[in-house]
């Protein structure tokens, strides 16, 4: 299981294409407990960013996700884009000048990809954000970071982060705009949580896909 | 939706072009950006100071940019933070050598957008403060959470640290006056009818023809309160005791008052709770030194007000008191 | 009917005791009467300017009293000219001693009422003026009819002829150039939605939610269109071919020009309105010399907007350029 | 046929009576070509008429008509306000100092109200306002003033005032509010036309029944 940059471009591809696929959907969220932009912001944001990819060849994967991290900043606004913005950068900065990228590279980015978001918006689990989807996706795939099985780890990987946007349903949101809502927020599936399980997702699958029968 | 626009994709930059064209002694575009700044701007030795937001809020920001007010007014898409890109090139047009102020209203996404527009700027070795305007009561505040949002008080923020930059401040001066402000302005707003995102096409809630909102956000977040409506005075009566408890009050105290309209509401309608905003403040023998009706933070068509009172001292006075001249502020 | 107020039969009351509870500093209210003059009236060998009529088009007309523009500013009941002793009182409030323009906007009821307090100033030895304005070009003209009314160019006769009476014109002097803005100046308006009297408790006429009235007056006479809600570029080129084919205009011509919102248009319309202005007088070859943009001549709540040119000569521009302080119009 | 001033009282009770039973009505017919406040107007102007009336005791026919002229003028507001405000001072100045006023007295008063109105409106018959009901009705009592029958007089001329109003419905407005509408202003009564036309049918319906059988 190792990628070249032209793979990379095609993972990205693959979530951009997930995100756009559920434009609606995560609108649909964010207009219960926000101001139902978080969709149209995402999709705006990875459609810039397809067109940044295909528009120049980066043969290098960190100079490739440092990209997509300031098209994200620049073109999505709001609050995911400086945040996605910010871990696209920091995951670029963890693998700068790599040409190609293993399962531990993978590892390193989602974990500096949690950092970034950490960084920037101060938020922690339990505060119904991106956090609650990403973070217990990374504990995983840290402990897994040796694994044999690493599709296997990626499934268990993807399943908490599942488990994690469920989680946000239970909770009150202590960051961002549906914070406002104060205990109206509960029972409420977050946004954020779910476009970050749905971009891990794609990236998972194509992964998986790519990398044939084993890795 | 009914709306005098074009295609809602354009709105900002259209809005933008024709405030250029109307103010062109005051302010210009920066090309390729929408960023409204001082037309002569930077000014040399002078702090700069840049505050923005989502669109949609007109006058705020690009309207108070002007002598003894802001430098620059960096317009995001409707109800959304622009990106530090955006930020950035305004920081860079309006410092003029003593620094840049952000003046921020609290919302996460602006809050990220203008740190990291921050962060670029200090790369290029702009010296960058920033303020985070949290006026709103209606919202609890908790150190826990992402506190109260900004709201019209923020534009108490423009007017005192632009009077300040404009005396000739350093960044750490103006920075502190801004604090000042943000400690003492407290404000309260009440919905009749929601508002539409020109690129949504549907309001951001719906209240029935018998109904009101209040205590909600300047995007149309909900409020604390959704009730049959009242009559003015009641509702005045409510807002001002949330805003009056915020913060101690004793008699002799002096406040500025703003009763600002979010969009649809008469002049008519301004007036008539000034006066009963006056009785109440005149009843608890709090001295009005100042106030401002109008428009100065909106909701595009919503109905309804809010109310913000700032609490002054004889620095606050005098800043205040300063001459601005912009296209949405003017005070001789 | 969603309204911020308390009671339909107390409103002018309420708004005008609000006004001068906000700028005691600019206005004082005339005891017992629904008048707004100058803090400091009479002003003594100045012209005094009164104007007024129904209320309901806020700031118009008492947020314009104040330095350099008029003295007083009579309140009707809600779309309803003032009586004449009102009038009355706000001419002998204001007189200086070198007689009173009345400024008028050509409605039957307003004439009527202005000319028997005309008569009844006279009567008591006070000089007495008037002008009549009647700017909406939607109205086709006739010296047989009514004729044209008068709309938000009433606002340029205010700030044109204050600046001479300021500037100590005689009375004579003030009519004539206030005479000179009324020829110059031509106005048309459009509405989106209608507005409800508070006293009447629903909408002076309805429109679907697709339709649009074109030419409507400001207190909702029906207009000369109703059409399909169009793009604001092909509003304002409707307005402006009826408003620029009215008078003569030639390359190098100058005028001032106003984008009035009606009460519930938010001002990011209007700038996007302006924007079409401008490059139809640029490609016209005509010259802006000041644009006004907001809300000067409201229709309580109704959502929509007027253009308004002036054409301008040297002396027009000089006494338009001249500072002004009231409530609602300020200027350096 | 004559009158004291508390009968000029009486027929003035009657008079405002009949306005504000009309008062919906008036405010109907206002809001099809104007703006819906013509009865509402009206009824105000008239209860303070009564209330002014009611205070004092008057002993002079032209300074009660005088008096209602002004309250009228200073309540009433709009357009009506000063024509019909206009319209008793004229006729007060014209019967002046009399305390009491016969037939041709009463001519007198509504021949001054017609000028009054026409000074202070300058409209014409036929332009769709008040004259087009007060000067058909006017031009009967000034040809009958030395008649015998004078309740057929009066007959006559309200008869006459009632199909001025009619009139009205074919006609364009050129003056006042409804002007604006031009051609759409047909089909529709004209209020203040109409409310002229109540006034006279109170007024003379009060004088025939208080002279009995006969003047
Ligand atoms: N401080 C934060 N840390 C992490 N995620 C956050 C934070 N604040 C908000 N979010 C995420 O952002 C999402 C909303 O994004 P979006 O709708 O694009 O921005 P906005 O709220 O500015 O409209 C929320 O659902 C939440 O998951
Ligand atoms: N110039 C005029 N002369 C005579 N009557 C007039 C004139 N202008 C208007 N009117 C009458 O006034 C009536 C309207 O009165 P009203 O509704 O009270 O005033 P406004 O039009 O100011 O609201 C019209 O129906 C018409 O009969
Ligand atoms: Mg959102
Ligand atoms: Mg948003
Ligand atoms: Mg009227
Ligand atoms: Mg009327």
């Amino acid at each position: 299981m190792a990628t070249d940059t032209a793979g990379l471009v095609k993972i990205l591809e693959a979530v951009a294409g997930k995100i756009s696929e559920n434009r609606e959907f995560l609108t649909e969220l964010d207009s219960a407990i926000g101001d139902a932009d978080h969709g149209i912001n995402m999709s705006k944001g990875f459609s810039a960013v397809l067109e940044k990819l295909h528009s120049q060849k980066i043969d290098d994967c960190g100079t490739i996700l440092k990209t997509v991290g300031m098209t994200l900043v620049s073109t999505v606004g709001g609050a995911s884009g400086p945040l996605y913005g910010t871990a696209f950068m920091k995951a670029g900065q963890a693998v700068a000048g790599k040409s190609s990228l293993d399962f531990e590279d993978f590892v390193t980015i989602l974990d500096q990809a949690l950092e970034g978001i950490k960084y920037r918006g101060k938020a922690q689990r339990g505060d119904k954000t991106i956090i609650d989807a990403l973070e217990p996706a990374v504990e995983i795939l840290r402990k897994e970071k040796d694994c044999t099985d690493k599709k296997a780890a990626m499934d268990k990987a993807l399943n908490a982060a599942k488990e994690g946007v469920e989680y946000t349903r239970s909770i009150i949101a202590k960051k961002g705009r549906a914070s406002y809502l104060g205990e109206r927020s509960i029972g409420h599936q977050d946004p954020g949580a779910t476009s970050c399980y749905l971009m891990l997702q794609a990236a998972i699958e194509k992964i998986k896909e790519m990398s044939g029968k084993g890795c | 939706m009914k709306k005098l626009i074009n295609n809602p994709e354009h709105v900002v930059e259209e809005m933008l072009e024709g405030m250029v064209a109307a103010f062109p002694g005051y302010v210009r575009k920066l090309e390729g950006f929408n960023v409204i700044v001082r037309a002569d701007a930077p000014i040399k030795g002078k702090v700069g100071l840049v505050s923005g937001g989502g669109s949609g809020h007109e006058p705020s920001h690009a309207g108070f940019v002007g002598k003894g007010m802001l430098d620059a007014g960096v317009a995001g898409a409707v109800f959304t933070s622009p990106t530090p890109d955006q930020i950035f090139e305004a920081v860079k047009a309006v410092d003029g050598g003593a620094g840049v102020l952000l003046i921020i209203k609290n919302y996460t996404g602006d809050v990220m957008n203008f740190e990291m527009a921050g962060e670029m700027a200090e790369m290029e070795g702009i010296k960058v403060a920033k303020v985070v305007v949290n006026d709103d009561v209606a919202v609890e505040n908790s150190t826990y959470t992402t506190g109260r949002r900004g709201i019209a008080g923020t534009v108490f923020v423009h007017k005192i640290a632009g009077a300040k930059a404009q005396a000739g401040g350093t960044l750490e001066e103006v920075k502190t006056v801004a604090e000042k402000v943000i400690a003492n302005v407290r404000s309260m707003g009440m919905a009749l009818t929601p508002c539409v995102v020109p690129a949504a096409g549907k309001p951001t809630f719906t209240l029935a023809e018998d109904e009101m909102e209040i205590g909600m956000g300047i995007h149309g977040e909900p409020g604390t309160m959704r009730t049959k409506i009242m009559k003015a005075d009641e509702i005045v009566e409510h807002l001002m005791s949330k805003i009056l408890t915020d913060l101690p009050y004793k008699p002799g105290d002096e406040v500025a008052v703003m009763i600002n309209g979010l969009g649809a509401t008469p002049i008519m309608e301004q007036f008539i709770m000034n006066n009963k905003v006056n009785k109440i403040l005149k009843e608890k023998g709090i001295k009005v030194h100042r106030t401002y009706i109008g428009e100065y933070m909106t909701s595009l068509e919503m109905a309804g007000a809010s109310i913000t009172l700032l609490k002054l001292d004889e620095e606050l006075k005098n800043l205040l008191d300063a001459p601005a001249d912009t296209p949405a502020f003017r005070q001789f």
